[in-house]
């Protein structure tokens, strides 16, 4: 169901290295008239590696906002693929009473029996108001691969996201916003993730078939939903390039800037100029700036 | 007045170890109507029997109780002992003192022992009630329904027909032949599928005792076994089968194409057609959805609108013996049957339901059965294996196993048993076909279960030069002009990339479309893939719940050739020994209505399982339940649901219930 | 109103369309209502419709199934009516039904008309007859709601207090069958308490047996019932039948979202079910 | 509670599972409580309400109706149709005074006799808590 007002769940990464993808969310919402109300003195979601170290902890966390939100009685929103995924796991584990109560005895609280938490993710949320998004300047020309990563639509019976091979929740948007969605194979396909910090190798090999295969699909530029993806997508890229000896160049935008370059807010504000790659020419040559 | 004699067995120590038998028998012989209350070391010995024959003689009982194991075990041998001294041997009961008391009380004889009186009251009390029950007869129709012209269907007509009794085969295809028809080759033994097939779709063409329904389905069936009556729907063909020669003028000539089904898209056929050369009547039939005459009969009748389609006709101008017949109707044939065999066998997994696979959506990824198709001489390509996308020869061809079968993720938990093996199959003859060919073969296990499976695998890899990899892929995606897999090695844990120039998805079975639907109409069960049920998946495979409705071949799971064939004779040998009766004896233990009590409130017919009660107007007006024997199972929903108790059940009576409870407070 | 009434009855008697109109006539207390039976179309000026109509009518087509007969039915009677259809009790085309909009009629005692609704009235959100051929009289707006108050008040007893309260009721029950009598529901040539072969109930006035038949006859009206509370009010001892039929009636709605009478079509909840549904009792 | 009170309970079940299921407790000499009666009917759908109403006139502490699991049903169907009365009448007679503890309805399959010496064991205990019924 529509709702107008929603608790937001930045993550860490939002903070610092994907700014950009926090302040264009928060733009976007402003422009759709969605009120983001960010969870007082949130903590980390715990992902990539708690729950890889302690099963418990890594719902623990979680939980932790989930109470949050739901003492808000707000759905919970969240801008980062990672994040959502372990809210969504700790929703789907709290509908357990055995859990419900261990996490409450760890958390040395009572926690709420209510276990319908509703956690949706940036990508729904706009989704779902495509009709209020009124388009000054609409992205004619541009080709974009939509690449949603891994954690938004897997496990199905946890995210229940979208379909898992082929989503089409962001190349939905990426249509209303008058761009053009390339048709590609690899838009649920790991880039690496937080492998970049122990195996870069990996990191590399996988989101070099990524981008080339973006660029096969006849795409001159990638859409994100997920800061690890991005910084995997952009700031690796000219690394990846020189590796596999091939033009490479692909510019890696959040969906969020997308759609607010498309709703007509000023490029500044989007921080544009925070990426790797830079944006600008291409925008330029086609004429969106 | 009841004459009743009870006999309490000791089962060696089994009861008389926990029961105290002779208090027991003394207890139980001041009950009234107990003239004879003894016991008796084991009572299902053939002494026993003998001094229970002599005792009912001697007293002249009219009723017996049997206090021992459960009825489930001996009540069959107790029935034929009382039968033997002439009495009814609906006239005993059993007390299970054995199951149900001694060895379950083994630690407190008292208390074994009274409850063994009370069960053994219990018995006296309702065997008071029992009267005598005399199965009924019913006639035979001795003609057989066979539903599906596969293998199985095919093997089992022809049993049935050879053993003397005739039969009819509805084949919903305009040609017998199913599956096996569309395969170039069979494991393990790699003889050539069609020389094998096509003799027997032959013999049952030309069998005098099998008539044969092709282009046609089944629509209704009532009745009971021994006593079927089946609505069967024969299509409109258009073409007059009895002047048509089969001399293929027409689908030589006819110039409207469309892809074959047959050649599962690979190829092409004619809007009048045979659906493959050696098809079974050889006789064609008019795909009217695309016929230009018909469309153009269509655009007449409904007034002229749109452009005019040609008036072609030409099959009809060429017809040497005038069988093109235009006003052919479909019509619904009625017939009797004393049995069924549902073969309706199975259908592939639709692989495009596998994007991560590009099933579907990248032409040189095929399903097994393409690539038969591809393979087969009689194939579109006339037994050359190229690239749908660009007619290329494929040097290396990757497989994939398990696609549509133990995939949770997919709905299709089970095995489907034969792709492990046509996988090998394909690969072993793709490098006869063209020596080049490196095969790669993606397995989750390689399941060898069969007589040569296991060698004919090894065959696979040590003469064809497979190679095998464990593991599903988790990719496959288009490469330029190749094809690449990104799977891991799970043997050695490693990731695993093959550039392929042709990929080979080995689809799982599922039961053909509609067999939900038939099962209802034949209201036998299903399960949640829509394969059959059997009455009892080890002691009864080729029976239904349903008396007279048989199940055979794939459409019950997953089965290879020589199983079909097996089942489908299994099958045949079941109907043939119902055939061989003249009447069917049927059990007497079933519902009855007191006509003058019933208040034709139909309840009874709206609840009853097996619609087995049906209604009737008496001289007075009256609407009234009437129970069809030959149907009724004896479960007895109608009777507890009957208000004024006009329905009761032979051998539970409702006064027998009541007194069994009664019994336990007097 | 009741002119519209006698015109129709005597047109369809006229007309030969009917043999018989079944409706009520001022009783000779002169103030309650009794039910007429009038075959002659110059008798149609007997016929009455007022609070005091309290009868459910529709019992008596029973004996009519393969006549044709009119009768006039209030709301709960036209449930009745669809009941009996729906137990292929009666056949529609032999029936010409006159619907009248009703707000309630009055409790009426012996000669005397207390100026109170009957309780079944007081819960009865229905106005307009379910089925009809010809309605008479004006739609009423204002509906009372369905309520089982005094059900769940029941309910809320420790089941000690409940036996209590049933005891005392069923011990001054004295078997006179009024109940089944009147009931529409209960048209079964032989009543399983008349059985002696097997014996359900004792013949003695007994409590246990008193009981057991109070207990079999709401069970036996289990998603029948449609509530016309005659055999509340025909009760010579002020058994609160209605009390057993209503538990039951508030069961069926919600476990099976069935209410008897709405229509002759839906299937009972006792000829059917759902492979699917848990009904609460699933381990 | 009185602890030498010894409740009686009436089983109606159904001859495919659940009395073969009881054969199997035996056959497998688990022992429970001799306080069940057991009534072999064709089906759990063939127990009429009026069986267990009048179980209870007579004396019975408990009811038990035991059949196939839901979609077991020997005859398809029968045990849907138990499912429903059973729903009904229980509620009901719990209204009229009988704890609803004292009627049970329970899926019991053939292979599950461990389950049935457990379900009287469990059932008895029940009884014996509550207590006789005073009528």
């Amino acid at each position: 169901m529509k709702k107008s007002r929603y608790a937001y769940y930045p993550g860490c990464t939002l903070k610092t290295s994907a700014k950009e993808y926090d302040i264009s969310a928060r733009l976007v919402c402003k422009a759709l008239g969605i009120e983001l109300e960010e969870l007082k003195d949130w903590t980390c979601c715990g992902a990539a590696s708690a729950h890889s170290i302690d099963q418990l902890l890594g719902i623990a966390l979680p939980a932790l906002e989930l109470q949050a939100a739901a003492k808000l009685e707000l759905p919970l929103v969240a801008a980062c693929a990672l994040c959502f995924s372990r809210l969504k796991f700790a929703a789907h584990e709290l509908k357990e009473e055995k859990v419900r109560n261990l996490i409450g005895e760890v958390m040395g609280k009572e926690i709420s029996q209510d276990h319908h938490y509703e956690v949706v993710h940036l990508l729904q949320l706009l989704d779902e108001n495509t009709d209020k998004m009124k388009i000054e300047k609409p992205l004619h020309g541009l080709k974009v691969a939509c690449y949603y990563g891994c954690l938004l639509v897997r496990p199905k019976e946890v995210t229940n996201f979208d379909d898992v091979e082929n989503p089409q929740t962001m190349d939905r948007i990426i249509q209303v916003l008058g761009a053009e969605n390339v048709g590609w194979d690899f838009k649920t396909e790991c880039c690496g993730g937080s492998h970049m910090l122990v195996r870069p190798d990996i990191v590399v090999k996988l989101s070099h078939r990524l981008l080339a295969q973006a660029q096969q699909a006849g795409a001159d530029c990638l859409a994100v939903a997920c800061p690890v993806c991005h910084s995997n997508l952009d700031s690796m890229q000219k690394t990846i390039a020189a590796k596999y000896k091939d033009n490479i160049h692909l510019p890696v935008f959040y969906f969020t800037q997308l759609a607010g370059l498309a709703l007509g807010l000023p490029p500044k504000q989007l921080l544009l100029d925070k990426h790797f790659i830079d944006p600008l020419p291409l925008l330029m040559n086609k004429g969106l700036m | 007045m009841a004459r009743i004699g009870v006999f309490v067995c000791h089962c060696g120590t089994n009861i008389a170890g926990t029961v105290d038998v002779t208090k027991v028998v003394e207890v139980i012989k001041k009950l009234p109507m107990v003239v004879l209350a003894t016991d008796s070391k084991y009572t299902c010995s053939e002494p026993g029997q003998a001094s229970i024959r002599e005792a009912i003689i001697e007293n002249n009982l009219n009723r017996v109780v049997i206090a021992s194991c459960s009825p489930r075990m001996h009540e069959a041998t107790f029935r034929r002992t009382v039968a033997s001294t002439g009495l009814n041997p609906y006239l005993l009961e059993i007390a299970n003192i054995r199951e149900q008391c001694s060895w379950v009380h083994s630690d407190d004889k008292e208390v074994a022992t009274a409850k063994a009186i009370e069960i053994i009251k219990m018995a006296v009390s309702k065997v008071i009630r029992h009267e005598p029950l005399f199965p009924t007869q019913v006639e035979i129709t001795k003609r057989a329904l066979i539903i599906g012209g596969g293998i199985t269907g095919i093997q089992a007509a022809l049993d049935i027909a050879n053993a003397g009794y005739e039969v009819v085969v509805v084949e919903r295809e305009p040609s017998i032949g199913g599956r096996m028809s569309q395969l170039d080759k069979t494991f393990p033994t790699l003889d050539c599928s069609a020389c094998i097939l096509t003799p027997k779709m032959v013999d049952l063409g030309q069998h005098p005792k099998i008539k044969l329904m092709t282009y046609a389905e089944v629509k209704k069936v009532k009745g009971f076994v021994g006593n079927f009556e089946a609505e069967i729907l024969q299509k409109a063909r258009k073409v007059d089968h009895l002047k048509c020669t089969g001399c293929g003028t027409c689908w030589q000539k006819c110039p409207q194409k469309i892809l074959s089904q047959f050649d599962l898209g690979l190829g092409k056929r004619t809007a009048i057609y045979i659906p493959f050369a050696q098809a079974v009547p050889p006789k064609p039939v008019i795909d009217v959805s695309i016929c230009r005459y018909i469309k153009y009969l269509n655009w007449v009748a409904t007034g002229q609108e749109g452009k005019k389609p040609p008036e072609c006709r030409i099959c009809e101008k060429l017809c040497p013996t005038g069988a093109i017949t235009w006003d052919q109707e479909e019509e619904l044939i009625t017939e009797k049957f004393g049995a069924v065999v549902v073969a309706t066998g199975y259908q592939t997994y639709d692989h495009s339901h596998y994007q991560e696979y590009g099933g579907g959506a990248y032409p040189d990824v095929i399903s097994g059965l393409q690539l038969e198709r591809l393979m087969s001489a009689s194939g579109p390509t006339g037994g050359e294996v190229i690239r749908p996308s660009d007619g290329a020869h494929p040097k290396t061809v990757a497989f994939v196993c398990c696609v549509g079968s133990r995939d949770q993720q997919k709905g299709r938990p089970y095995c489907s048993k034969v792709c492990c093996m046509y996988t090998a199959k394909h690969a072993i003859m793709l490098r006869e076909h063209d020596p080049e060919i490196q095969c790669y073969i993606f397995y989750i296990d390689v399941r060898t279960g069969g007589k040569d499976f296991e060698e004919f695998y090894l065959r696979a890899i040590d003469e064809a030069g497979v190679i095998y990899i464990k593991g599903r892929p988790s990719k496959i995606y288009r490469d330029g002009k190749k094809l690449k897999i990104l799977g891991e090695d799970a043997l050695i844990g490693r990731p695993v990339e093959i550039a392929a120039d042709l990929v080979v998805l080995a689809t799982g079975m599922e039961p053909s479309i509609g067999a939900d639907e038939l099962a209802r109409i034949l209201n036998a069960s299903y399960d949640t893939y829509n394969f059959m049920v059997e009455a009892h998946p080890k002691l009864r495979p080729v029976e239904t719940q349903t008396d007279g409705v048989f199940v055979a071949g794939a459409c019950v799971g997953p089965r290879d050739i020589p199983e079909c064939v097996a089942h489908g004779g299994a099958a045949a040998a079941k109907v043939s020994a119902l055939f061989s009766q003249d009447t069917l004896t049927t059990d007497p233990l079933i519902a009855v209505v007191n006509q003058a009590r019933c208040i034709g409130c139909l309840l009874c017919v709206a609840i009853c399982p097996f619609k087995a009660i049906s209604y009737e107007v008496t001289r007075d007006k009256r609407l009234i339940a009437v129970v069809n024997e030959s149907l009724c199972k004896g479960c007895g929903l109608c009777m507890a649901s009957c208000r004024p108790k006009a329905v009761d059940l032979r051998g539970f009576t409702n006064q027998q219930i009541l007194d069994e409870v009664n019994s336990l407070w007097l | 109103m009741i002119n519209e009434i006698r015109n129709k009855a005597k047109e369809l008697l006229e007309k030969k369309r009917v043999e018989c109109v079944i409706g009520y006539e001022r009783a000779t207390d002169g103030l309650t209502a009794r039910p007429a039976f009038i075959y002659d179309p110059s008798e149609v000026d007997r016929l009455i419709f007022d609070e005091t109509c309290v009868h459910n009518l529709s019992r008596f087509l029973i004996d009519k199934k393969h006549k044709a007969t009119a009768i006039v039915a209030k709301p709960c009677d036209s449930r009745g009516i669809n009941l009996l259809l729906n137990e292929s009790q009666l056949k529609r085309e032999n029936l010409f039904i006159i619907g009248v909009v009703c707000s309630g009629v009055k409790k009426v005692r012996f000669n005397q008309i207390e100026d109170s609704l009957q309780n079944k009235c007081q819960y009865c959100p229905q106005h307009v007859p379910s089925v009809y051929d010809f309605l008479v009289g004006e739609p009423v707006t204002e509906t009372a709601s369905r309520n089982y108050a005094e059900v769940t008040a029941i309910e809320d007893m420790t089941s000690a207090d409940r036996k209590l309260f049933w005891a005392e009721h069923f011990d001054r029950c004295i078997r006179c069958y009024g109940c089944r009598q009147v009931c529409m529901g209960c048209y079964c040539y032989e009543c399983f308490v008349d059985e002696l072969d097997p014996l359900w109930a004792g013949i003695r006035i007994a409590s246990s047996e008193n009981r057991m038949w109070n207990t079999m006859r709401a069970f036996h009206l289990a998603g029948r019932c449609i509530s016309c509370g005659e055999c509340e009010r025909v009760c010579p001892v002020n058994i609160p039948l209605m009390l057993l039929n209503r538990k039951l009636e508030k069961d069926t709605v919600h476990l099976f979202d069935f209410e008897p009478g709405i229509n002759a079509e839906t299937t009972p909840p006792f000829a059917t079910f759902k492979k699917g549904e848990d009904l609460g009792i699933s381990k | 509670m009185a602890l030498d009170y010894e409740p009686k309970i009436v089983g109606f079940l159904c001859n495919w599972c659940s009395y073969a299921g009881a054969d199997l407790a035996g056959t497998s000499r688990t022992t429970y409580p001799a306080n069940v009666r057991i009534i072999r009917v064709p089906c759990s759908g063939r127990v009429d309400p009026l069986f267990v109403v009048k179980a209870f006139q007579l004396g019975a502490d408990g009811v038990l109706i035991s059949g196939c699991h839901v979609g077991d049903c020997h005859y398809n169907e029968g045990n849907f149709h138990t499912r429903r009365r059973f729903v009904l009448l229980r509620p009901f007679l719990d209204y009229l005074g009988t704890e609803k503890e004292r009627f049970r309805l329970e899926w019991v399959s053939a292979s599950e006799g461990k389950k049935f010496s457990q379900l009287v064991s469990e059932f008895t205990e029940t009884l014996k808590r509550i207590g006789p019924r005073k009528t």
